[in-house]
């Protein structure tokens, strides 16, 4: 096991004006070569777990390491936030800028780098995710496919170490989703993924994490999910 | 992020009518807002005091609000008293303190925070959907009050929505200072806030649509106030005009 | 830019009462109710803009953006900025209710102004799009500070100091203001131009001038 | 089969600005008894389907009739809207009230109920969904499960004859969602329902429609979820 990138260490996190915690005592550890699926029902604390690694809320209780460093002021997330990328779950959510290039170009140009140098990497990104030539498309006027790539793309420009994705296949067409699979499988990075497709995780991820009422335990298994068709499904029925 | 920081709470004034209120506060500031003398200013001061006593809030956030609407008081502060001609009262470096410079510095001070305070016991005490109700029964045009509801009722739709897209700014690596790629970052995230705002006023327009709305709304608000809200409200405007009276016919200075 | 209760005399706070009732009144004879919930979604949109504080040098302001919403709105700005107003008041008590009036005609009256002077120039392309609506921000906010000091003026010659320190410093507002306005206006020209009430003369795509890496390193 | 209450034939639709139609050639039949599931994928065009049939987007070609009436001009639809309950994918844009009584209401005054008859639709309806003595609740403080619900109230109190509901489990908690299958399963009226969520359209309806790239076809056979956990998960495998 090399040593890990980003850990978690008991973490306790409740939302303003809510009576049970969200969080109650989470871990979550990455390493360089991590490719973690975290599974869990709605409301179990999956996205929060998330921001609170980016240092976007604040736990009441816990430490988060990066690189070896604890974090706790919002200074000390900078570097975390330049080295890890994180892919909202609704891409609406993360694009604000006018045209594709403009939005992809955003990180980099905050990392310090040139405008042309932002130009450049932008470029590329965009080739690494297939949408070469959208450079100046209207964002907002994209499929929800196209943003999700656009969204990563965005996030691969900072050529971060790992990525977080917040349940990236809700809203994908197959063809989308496919294309999804074959790109992360080709990135040198961690991955942690939140996803109910368990086919995907299954797909992406090697080693997978349950969440629950907000803790987290290893999961020995995963579950699988396999769809079949078969006559009479206008009948009611049941399955086990 | 919680907007109504005064409206929880169990005292008499936070269960009033807030029609009843929205009278009450509106006669009073006017009355302090006419008030000439120092001694009925210090009685309406008093007043919203006593006011502030009844409703129980908050010390530490009321001591907050009142430090920052003082902030373009003690502004004043800085000019009046130099810059208005009468009696000298003290000369330093060509500057010269007037005593009637003092004496409408002092005043508006007082006429300012009475109004602030009995304002805050008495609006901020009501949430914002409960004055928008007032407001309707008070008939005040329909488009106004429903401007104010509906104004209300979507700003924290949109507020949660900025604020998602400027977590998405901050997660990747931005950092506000005083250059122009900040205020053109500034922009594009209310740009896209504008434009996402205009397509769900779209579908919320359908919404109403599918409903059944076809230009006019029906009002379900029928409710009366009751004797005790109508007899406060009617005590603290009395007291705004009956210190009005007073400073009119300067009963202060005969006693 | 907003006067605090008990400062102004009461022929002022009338007469600046007076003319706000009369801009309302326009306001929302032009307010027809299937426009209702897209005025009411903007100016929630406007008030959450007022929410965002902006880095000037060592101290931030928060954004008025009354231009913009002039452009949008034309004078249905007056009610939009009157409801917002009332919120504020109530939530913040940034003014009250004697200084309702004089608040709202200073904060609305120059978003109409400005909509009649700079709808022209957006409609028929006769300036470049990003210079007229930086004018508008601008003109926008340094009409409200003039408005705001000149009603302190007419309160009295003691006034006069206060009034000239506040012109004075609005200014970086006003120029911040512009350079906000005119990349809103170009985004959503670009964008989504059904927003505005007008016919907006949207730019020509060139793709050397729109990218933000060119546009950032101006 | 009894008579068809909505019928849309051969609808075509195309959004301004877009290359390709959302909807070409597709139709749609509900009965007073149905229970329709629709099913595909991201941008087939189902949602479209739905705002065609309630005439907030005119098609290009295609009739819509409603008990018999083709119906075509704006003012047509009037009966339909009264009628068919329609109920949106985000509740935030449904729910445009104050307080939930208001929002229940606003369906009964608009069909021109006084407010005494409107307040008691509404009780009883708050009771149907389980929100009794919600009244008074000012609607941007509930939480997503109880918005939804109060959606779907403010649709009930119309008295409709059918619902069509668009991804009414999106942002569910489990236990919400298991109470709207509960409450959907009591209500005798027709359904037709957009979902992803195959194991709810299971439980749901009893018939189903694919919909793809814009053309609608029966579903002879409904596809199934079929979840089962076995060790070994964290392993690269592959199942059939």
């Amino acid at each position: 096991m090399s040593t890990p990138l980003l850990s978690l260490t008991d973490i306790h996190y409740i939302y303003a004006g809510t009576a049970t915690p969200a969080l109650s005592g989470a871990d979550l550890e990455l390493t360089s070569s991590s490719r973690l699926g975290m599974l869990g029902h709605n409301g179990s604390g999956k996205t929060t777990l998330f921001l609170t690694a980016m240092g976007i809320l604040k736990p009441s209780k816990g430490t988060i390491t990066y690189a070896g460093t604890p974090l706790v002021h919002e200074k000390d997330f900078r570097t975390l936030r330049a080295e890890i990328g994180y892919l909202f779950q609704r891409s609406d959510d993360q694009l604000f800028s006018p045209t594709v290039i403009d939005d992809i170009a955003f990180g980099p140009l905050n990392l310090g780098k040139t405008p042309d140098e932002a130009l450049s990497i932008a470029a590329d990104t965009l080739s690494i995710v297939g949408l070469q030539g959208f450079e100046h498309r209207i964002t907002h006027k994209l499929s929800g496919g196209e943003k999700k790539m656009v969204a990563l793309a965005s996030v691969l420009a900072m050529q971060p170490k790992a990525l977080l994705l917040d349940e990236p296949t809700n809203d994908l067409d197959p063809a989308t989703r496919e294309r999804l699979i074959t790109i992360l499988a080709d990135l040198d990075l961690a991955l942690c993924i939140i996803s109910h497709d368990w086919d995907f995780l299954d797909k992406t991820c090697t080693s997978f994490l349950n969440v629950e009422n907000g803790t987290t335990k290893p999961a020995e298994c995963i579950p699988h999910t396999h769809v079949h068709t078969h006559q009479g499904g206008n009948v009611a029925h049941k399955h086990d | 992020m919680t907007l109504e920081s005064f409206a929880e709470g169990t005292s008499p004034l936070h269960s009033m009518d807030a029609a009843a209120k929205l009278v009450a506060a509106t006669i009073f500031s006017v009355c302090t807002a006419l008030l000439t003398t120092i001694e009925a200013a210090c009685g309406a001061l008093l007043i919203g005091l006593l006011l502030l006593g009844i409703a129980k809030l908050s010390a530490r956030t009321l001591a907050k609000r009142l430090l920052f609407v003082n902030a373009f008081i003690a502004f004043l502060w800085l000019t009046l008293p130099v810059s208005t001609a009468g009696t000298p009262l003290y000369s330093w470096n060509g500057f010269t303190v007037t005593h009637e410079g003092i004496h409408i510095a002092l005043l508006i001070t007082l006429k300012s925070n009475a109004i602030v305070t009995a304002f805050i016991a008495l609006l901020a005490t009501s949430n914002i959907t409960d004055i928008g109700t007032g407001l309707a029964k008070l008939r005040v045009p329909q488009k106004l009050s429903l401007l104010f509801l509906f104004t209300w009722r979507y700003l924290h739709v949109i507020l949660e929505e900025y604020k998602r897209l400027s977590t998405a700014a901050t997660l990747r690596g931005f950092v506000p200072g005083t250059n122009s790629h900040t205020y053109k970052t500034y922009a594009n995230l209310i740009a896209m806030v504008l434009i996402k705002s205009h397509d769900r006023a779209e579908r919320v327009s359908n919404a109403m649509k599918l409903r059944g709305f076809n230009g006019t709304f029906h009002t379900l608000y029928t409710r009366q106030s009751s004797p005790f809200d109508s007899i406060s409200a009617c005590i603290i405007a009395l007291s705004g005009i009956a210190l009005l009276a007073a400073d009119h016919f300067q009963i202060m200075e005969l006693l | 830019m907003h006067i605090a209760e008990g400062v102004l005399p009461p022929v002022i706070l009338a007469s600046c009462a007076a003319l706000s009732a009369a801009g309302v009144c326009i306001g929302v004879k032009k307010l027809d109710y299937d426009r209702l919930m897209t005025t009411a979604i903007l100016s929630a949109s406007f008030f959450v803009a007022s929410l965002i504080h902006i880095p000037i040098g060592p101290v931030s302001g928060h954004l008025i953006l009354n231009g913009l919403l002039g452009l949008l709105l034309g004078w249905v700005a007056f009610p939009a900025i009157l409801v917002a107003l009332v919120l504020q008041a109530i939530l913040f008590q940034f003014g009250g209710i004697t200084s309702l009036g004089v608040n709202t005609l200073n904060m609305a009256l120059p978003p109409v102004i400005c909509f009649y002077i700079f709808r022209p120039m957006l409609t028929n392309g006769s300036t470049s799009l990003r210079f007229a609506a930086f004018f508008c921000g601008f003109t926008a906010v340094a009409l409200s500070a003039i408005f705001t000091s000149g009603t302190l003026a007419l309160g009295g010659d003691n006034f006069i100091n206060s009034a000239k320190i506040l012109l004075a410093s609005s200014v970086p507002v006003m120029i911040i203001e512009g350079l906000i306005t005119a990349v809103v206006v170009s985004f959503i020209a670009k964008v989504s131009p059904q927003l505005f009430p007008f016919t907006i003369n949207t730019p020509q795509a060139s793709p050397t001038t729109q990218s933000a890496a060119s546009s950032t390193a101006e």
